[in-house]
């Protein structure tokens, strides 16, 4: 069943658009990441759900319920932000029964939801502290708390990790999916994140100005983007995009041939005709290129000469020159290349992308 | 080698060289010059108030004959009393003691519901736009550049048709007006500048526009309050038009009997008196200010100067 | 009955006219109600508009001075002032009060609006004996002496004229000159018929002369307050004043006695005439049966011969019936009874100009008396001006 | 599901019903006082109306005397020379010493209540201190000649030519504490790290101040101006406590004016024609700059 | 030669003393970064070399100079900051002029220098433009050039991009390597991103509560950290820590044991003799250990079972429990694994650490 349902959504601001017959629908217990750089829109949709914002035109259900002009409060959501939103004159237990003592919801009642949210996410000994005494991480939880005493349906989260440091954010993310795993809500993440995306997501909706791009699990968007957007917004460092055009190769099959080295397609899935002359761009991810190894399937062996290496400890990144384009290659961290020396580079064509050059299709 | 080459060439100027924290000289010209303009201002500001307290304790023949700057021969606290307790008016000779009460009696629910109310008009204004909000506030800030003098009438008026010209509401109702559109925009400004995403959190738990305006906003925006206080304090406590024209003799504040000692003139003009007089009336703003002037800046930067 | 208060606004606030005010209110405590009193310093330009307000907006006082003439006019227009007439009638208001005239200004429509308390003469010059002593030349008999003796008096670092700032002073000294000067005839017709011809003659070009002549002599007064003013002749920092006979409480509350310490002279020595303004209190419309009673109570005392005679002496102005005994006057305040018993009397701008015109005249002479380089014919020229549009 | 469509869209008027109720003061203040009494003014600025206001139309006759009136030419000179003024040495004694304030110094409590309070006293107080510290017979004339120098002369209140100047110091005496606060709130809000580049690229203090720091604080700098000049145009106890006006008119203000003709000279058709010329004024001035500062344009500060 | 050189550095703010007996060689050319988390005395210890901060006690020498007691702008220093802190109102041209204008440069030099740096960052078009009319990126551009133009010998960086998206930040991050490369200047960089540290740095300052901890090139840092504090700081996810203690196993080589579970410690390069029964440490980072590949060396099979799995695109990030620890472990994306499934992890004790558990220092 759906759990969140978004038809025809369209939000102005005065005179700017910026959602506009946006479709979405997310189904119950699926944990959905909305992605995009900033100012897509992600927030102004999370809103628009949570109904903090008026909404222009469309609807929203939650639950198969129209909730479009309810109250925030009576849409059955949870929300958590960014900068956590504690309220800061109140100890963590009076913030997490805040809502709840709104809602005269009786006292026992209320000790036991908080008891409940505490023992979850082990803040019980924070519970008469105020938010000031607390680490970003310890808010953040107290804040995923406040939405978990509400005891609701759908789950909204904005950018709860972006205030938080590398650790604690790789922390909090295993946290917040384990959460997911024992609560089995309906979760909706915003993030600019990518890593947070693909760890946490059943499917994620990739934004750009308003419209999604593409709405797939995460395997599908790393390893099919639909589109060059797409492709070269996940993945980092990002996925190496060669333009060039479809030739003839060997044995009539197609190659893809830029600044006079060709690339055999083999064992590329096309979805269409790979029509001699089209003009194309081969996208290939850093991790799908081998370095110095025995040639893949195809047996191609491409040169190219070492610009700069970046060591990041477990990886160790090669920028390269190869046929007139600089090209990003992920290696092993232990191996080493110094610049300008020449290496064989092989490529794996079953991982590839091909978009068209117009309109960064996937092809 | 190269470490060697290095090591011989550095050692001489080695310890020999500048070490630790620059040296300061007591009197640098910048020291100099901040300290001593300082100085020059403190003592502009200073001096009125000097002259003041001398005067108001010297007596009557030394003030005639004396330079205003020098300290009292014989202190004399004869004209701080009279000017509390026997200055006359007409025929009133208790001097500001009995406007006393009356101006705490008008300050403090003046200040209260000013405050009140446009603190509500802050947080309506930034937290719950609706259509047509900012024309209102826009009316409002220009009206805080009409003359109160112009506007005396049409309040008068007002007054007179809601039938609480005369009573003690209706001066406090003036004084909320006339405060209005500072105060409005002092909260408008600081409610704009705590994170819109508390409130958000605080609707989705399903706090509604006074839940969280109470338990909410105001725990959280001591600082304004504090300037919003003083600026009312002050204004209110040392308003004389309005506590004159909106109100009866019983009310007077007392700024009225203030200027009732310092404008009748009996032969000479009592300086001394009028200076005490004067220190009295001012009293208890100055008290606000000491007492809580560290808030105000504090206040001021959180809510007055973000545009 | 039992005792009423009721409040009672003035803006007799100096020391004489505090004094004297206390008479009024003492008397009007007798009849067994209680005077509130509700002064306002800082004369009738501060205190007037609180009054209109508090009237108009529906909270009026018991009693409120006024300057009896046009300042009330509207207000009864209004319906806001109530009816004196029964009481006048029982007290036979239309005999006693003399001259008629001060009745006249308190009637609208045929009814009575204002008792009038005391008639107050704007035109004496007050002189300090002691001035002209330590300057060496005589005390002066009229205006033209004390222009004469101004060198001598300035030489010896005496202010020969002391006038105030407020704007009110300069007129109507300017105002006392014209009447002593160019006369009665041309001050009834530039006042009374605004008549513009005679505005711009001759006559009145002198009167400018004399205002110039004023205006030298007043250099260095530096002080405000008529009263401050006052008191430099008192002290003999000035040589003298031109001042209604108000200033007479100023000297006699610094025991100094008339014809000894101070000489004074009516219509500057020049023309005996004196004009029949004064003060008089008004009654706003009440719906409380008993402050109405006190009301009238109060109308009543205010005329009561007794207390004319207590006031007027504490207040240094004549009383507004004849029929009193003031053996008490002292050497000035004779003469004006004098003055007034011979007729020379005339009405006082007050009655004869509106607000609106008093003002721009004030605007005119406070601007003329402090600005040197506006010379007389320019400020006649205002004046003309203004009298063309008085009403 | 559906089918429950747009149904339930609630009628404007009703959302955010609760912000509206309690903007209810605030409506009414804006439109019946200060829109309504405006309105008002200006009616009856057309009208004869003396001690009551009567609908007794006279077209322009009160703007004509009024432009003629040599006292209010005189009071619109000397709102423009006090108001310039005004503003000039407000900002810059403010900006100075908060300027200097940031210095790190010590004492800054010290210094930044003396400063401030001042502001504290009304301007009744104020003026009449000033009036006493200005007089030439008391005040610092008198000591300073007694000091030796018999020729000294500062009697700026009692002299027609420089009275607006003797008001202005009592002014800005009162004054400049606040603008001083609101100008040290604006300093700290700079980023240190603009100081420190400065520093790093040798630029003199005076400099970055000139040039970076105070282009920087514009929001500030608006703020204050708009303090300042609604003080600005309302001037009058000012001016009635150290010298109703005079010596003669020389010190009349505009609003001044208006009170003394609506109430002392009971002509209230002049005294509103006046007032509406310093609305017009004030409109004028106003709001072009309300409307792009709070109006519809802008989004949340 | 050395470059910069801080002698009995001490610093103190009042009666907190942030720095204390800090000394630091940094030779010319060389890219030092210094790494630490928030608080941790970074932009203290820059500003003191700056001459920004007035320090309390020590020493400070720039190309053989003691300028101690210099000013910021006498000691041939350049600065770049976090927040830009570029002029606001001045066009892009007038922020990298104005310095030298104060100078009293002469007009055609200033020129040439502005031209020169603006060719090098490819800022060029934006001369006219003012910095709120610029992008995150091209401002911090503007700030590098700002010093750039003062032809100094030493450039500071603090937390240049830590205000950028990731995906600007890894732009920037190859255009400072370049920079660094074609300019050769000395560099000082304060960040707390260690993939900036790894990548950018010819030797790494870890600092820790005002104490550098380790000054060494990234490779050592990484692979031979000298306590648990920088092999903890480094590496994403985090080294995994076991507690245990060291045991005679067969042949009489030292073991590790923990909770039952032993180790074989060959290939460890011990600094020490690995006395049995001492209780250490064992630091295993997430992408040393091989699942379900054939045995390393030691032949030593482990088992574990998946608790998460987090896919991150390139890599998928599994969750193990094995011998009572949670243990991460970093794979190729392209291989999946189902939380409860047991594998087989092997150890490569060459690339592991062994730490005392009381000092903490690495043996
Ligand atoms: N109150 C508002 N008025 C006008 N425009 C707005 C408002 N709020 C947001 N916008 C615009 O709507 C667009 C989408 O904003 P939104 O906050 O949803 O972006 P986002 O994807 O959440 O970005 P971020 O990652 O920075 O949070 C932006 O272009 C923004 O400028
Ligand atoms: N002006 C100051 N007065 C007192 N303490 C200060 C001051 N500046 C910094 N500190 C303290 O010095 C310590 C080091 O601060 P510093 O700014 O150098 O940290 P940092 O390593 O740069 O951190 P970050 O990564 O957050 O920038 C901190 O504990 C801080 O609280
Ligand atoms: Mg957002
Ligand atoms: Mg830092």
């Amino acid at each position: 069943m759906t759990s969140v349902s978004v038809k025809d959504l369209r939000l102005s601001f005065g005179q700017v658009t910026v959602l506009d017959q946006l479709n979405l629908d997310i189904q119950e217990g699926e944990f959905l990441v909305l992605l995009g750089s900033s100012g897509c829109g992600k927030s102004t949709l999370l809103n628009c759900i949570a109904g903090l914002l008026d909404i222009t035109d469309g609807q929203i259900f939650i639950n198969g319920r129209n909730v479009t002009w309810d109250e925030p409060k009576d849409r059955g959501i949870g929300m958590v932000f960014q900068s956590y939103a504690l309220y800061p004159q109140m100890t963590v237990e009076k913030n997490l029964s805040f809502g709840l003592k709104v809602a005269k919801m009786p006292k026992g009642e209320i000790d036991k939801r908080v008891a409940r949210a505490a023992e979850i996410l082990q803040i019980g000994p924070l519970l008469k502290r105020k938010p000031s005494e607390l680490s970003g991480g310890q808010r953040q939880r107290v804040a995923i708390g406040r939405a978990l005493v509400r005891d609701v349906d759908v789950f909204l989260f904005d950018e709860p990790l972006s205030n938080l440091d590398a650790k604690l954010r790789s922390e909090l993310r295993v946290e917040i999916k384990r959460l997911h795993q024992s609560l089995k809500n309906t979760m909706i993440y915003v993030t600019h994140d990518q890593i947070e995306a693909l760890t946490l997501a059943d499917r994620i909706a990739i934004m750009k100005g308003g419209v999604i791009q593409q709405l797939a699990d995460p395997n599908t968007i790393y390893n099919a983007p639909r589109n060059m957007f797409v492709a070269g917004f996940i993945g980092s460092p990002s996925m190496n995009f060669l333009k060039g055009e479809i030739a003839l190769g060997a044995g009539g099959r197609p190659v893809f041939v830029t600044e006079g080295v060709s690339f055999s397609l083999d064992g590329y899935n096309a979805g269409e005709v790979l029509a001699p002359g089209r003009k194309v761009v081969l996208g290939v991810r850093p991790e799908h290129v081998k370095v110095d190894e025995p040639a893949g399937a195809s047996g191609e062996v491409h040169k190219a000469v070492v610009d700069i290496e970046e060591p990041m400890g477990a990886d160790n990144l090669l920028w390269l020159k190869h046929a007139g384009h600089t090209m990003a290659v992920r290696t092993a961290g232990s191996r080493r290349f110094s610049p300008g020396t020449t290496v064989r580079l092989s490529f794996d064509m079953t991982l590839a992308s091909l978009f068209d050059a117009e309109t960064e299709e996937r092809i | 080698m190269k470490k060697t080459a290095h090591l011989a060439e550095v050692p001489a100027s080695w310890e020999a060289g500048p070490r630790g924290a620059r040296p300061r000289r007591l009197l640098s010209t910048r020291t100099i010059v901040v300290y001593g303009t300082l100085f020059v201002a403190a003592a502009y500001y200073l001096l009125p108030l000097y002259v003041m307290i001398v005067t108001s304790l010297k007596g009557m023949p030394e003030i005639r004959l004396g330079n205003i700057f020098a300290p009292p021969l014989e202190i004399t606290f004869e004209p701080w009393v009279k000017a509390w307790s026997s200055a006359c008016t007409g025929l009133n000779c208790d001097g500001l003691s009995r406007g006393f009460w009356n101006s705490v009696m008008i300050t403090v629910p003046s200040t209260i519901i000013s405050i009140a109310i446009a603190s509500i008009n802050g947080y309506a204004l930034s937290n719950w736009r609706f259509k047509g909000a900012d024309i209102f506030f826009t009316i409002l800030i220009v009206g805080a550049f009409i003359p109160y003098q112009v506007m005396l009438y049409p309040i008068v008026i007002v007054l007179r048709e809601i039938g609480l010209y005369g009573s003690l509401s209706g001066l406090v109702i003036v004084h909320t007006i006339f405060g209005m559109p500072i105060l409005t925009l002092l909260f408008r400004n600081y409610f704009a500048g705590l994170p819109e995403e508390l409130f958000k959190a605080a609707r989705v738990d399903g706090a509604g526009f006074w839940g969280i305006y109470f338990k909410i906003m105001v725990p959280m925006s001591l600082p304004i309050f504090v300037v919003a206080m003083i600026l009312q304090v002050t204004g209110i406590w040392n308003d004389f038009l309005f506590g004159v024209v909106f109100t009866r003799p019983e009310y007077y504040p007392m700024t009225v009997q203030l200027n009732n000692i310092v404008n009748s003139v009996q032969g000479v003009k009592e300086y001394n008196v009028n200076m005490a007089a004067t220190i009295l009336t001012g009293a208890v703003p100055l008290l606000v200010y000491f007492v809580s002037g560290r808030l105000f800046v504090r206040g001021i930067a959180a809510g007055a100067v973000k545009g | 009955g039992h005792a009423t208060d009721l409040e009672v606004t003035h803006w007799w606030t100096s020391g004489g006219e505090a004094a004297a005010v206390a008479e009024l209110a003492k008397a009007f405590d007798a009849t067994g109600n209680k005077w509130v009193d509700g002064a306002i310093a800082g004369a009738g330009g501060t205190a007037r508009p609180i009054m209109v307000s508090r009237i108009t907006g529906g909270d009026p006082m018991g009693a409120t001075q006024f300057n009896h003439g046009r300042q009330a006019e509207e207000l009864v227009q209004e319906g806001l002032m109530r009816d004196l007439t029964d009481v006048a009638e029982r007290g036979k208001w239309k005999e006693i009060i003399r001259p008629a005239s001060l009745l006249d200004s308190c009637t609208i429509d045929g009814k009575i609006y204002c008792a009038p308390v005391n008639i107050h003469s704007w035109q004496w010059l007050w002189l300090s004996n002691a001035a002209f002593e330590k300057a060496g030349v005589p005390v002066p008999k009229n205006w033209d002496e004390l222009v004469a003796a101004a060198p001598a008096l300035e030489k010896a670092g005496i202010v020969p004229l002391a006038v105030g700032g407020q704007p009110w002073q300069a007129s109507n000294a300017f105002d006392v000159l014209m009447l002593s000067l160019a006369g009665k005839d041309t001050f009834l017709k530039v006042f009374g018929d605004k008549d513009t011809e005679a505005a711009a003659g001759p006559d009145m070009a002198k009167v400018f002369k004399a205002a110039d002549d004023a205006r030298r002599m007043s250099k260095g007064t530096n002080v405000q307050d008529w009263n401050q003013a006052t008191n430099m002749v008192i002290t003999g920092k000035a040589g003298g004043q031109i001042m209604g006979d108000w200033a007479q409480g100023e000297f006699q509350l610094a025991g100094l006695k008339a014809g000894e310490d101070y000489s004074c002279l009516p219509g500057l020595g020049v023309n005996e005439v004196i004009a029949t303004g004064g003060d008089a209190f008004y009654f706003p419309l009440l719906e409380d049966e008993e402050k109405s009673r006190a009301q009238d109570a109060l109308a009543e005392t205010l005329v009561d011969p007794k207390v004319q005679v207590a006031f007027n002496l504490k207040k240094g102005s004549v009383p507004v019936r004849g029929d009193v005994d003031l053996a008490a006057a002292n050497d000035c305040m004779k003469k004006g009874l004098d003055i007034l018993a011979k007729g020379n009397v005339v009405q006082w701008t007050d009655q004869l100009l509106s607000a609106d015109s008093q003002k721009q005249k004030e605007d005119l002479f406070s601007e003329f008396f402090a600005n040197p380089s506006m010379t007389p014919e320019d400020a006649q020229k205002r004046f003309v001006q203004i009298i063309a549009t008085a009403e | 599901m559906s089918s429950n469509a747009r149904a339930g869209r609630p009628s404007r008027l009703t959302r955010n019903l609760s912000a509206k109720i309690a903007s209810v003061p605030m409506m009414l203040t804006a439109v019946v006082i200060f829109l309504g009494g405006t309105l008002w003014t200006v009616i009856y600025s057309f009208t004869s109306s003396k001690l009551l206001p009567r609908l007794k139309f006279v077209g322009l006759d009160q703007y004509e005397r009024l432009w003629s009136a040599p006292r209010w030419l005189v009071s619109i000179e000397n709102l423009a020379i006090y108001g310039i003024f005004s503003l000039i040495f407000s900002m810059v004694i403010g900006f100075v010493l908060a300027a200097l304030m940031d210095q790190k110094i010590r004492f800054e409590n010290t210094f930044r209540t003396i400063f401030l309070y001042p502001f504290a006293l009304s301007f009744i107080v104020t003026g009449l201190v000033w009036q006493w510290l200005l007089n030439p017979e008391h005040g610092i004339q008198s000591v300073v000649r007694a000091m030796g120098w018999a020729g000294f002369e500062f009697d700026p209140l009692y002299n027609s030519s420089i009275v607006i100047y003797g008001i202005l110091i009592a002014a800005l005496w009162q004054g400049t504490g606040l603008v001083m606060c609101l100008m040290l709130a604006g300093l700290r809000g700079i980023d240190e790290d603009i100081w420190k580049a400065s520093r790093v690229d040798g630029i003199p203090m005076w400099k970055t101040y000139l040039f970076v720091v105070i282009p920087m604080m514009r929001p500030v700098f608006v703020t204050t101006l708009v303090i300042i000049a609604s003080g600005i145009v309302r001037v009058y106890d000012l001016v009635v406590a150290q010298t109703s006006g005079g010596p003669g008119i020389a010190s009349e203000v505009p609003a001044k004016y208006v009170y003394d003709y609506m109430f002392q000279a009971q002509n209230l058709g002049q005294g509103f024609a006046a007032s509406t010329m310093m609305l017009i004024t004030v409109a004028i001035i106003i709001v072009p700059w309300a409307y792009l500062e709070f109006g519809g344009g802008r989004k949340r500060v």
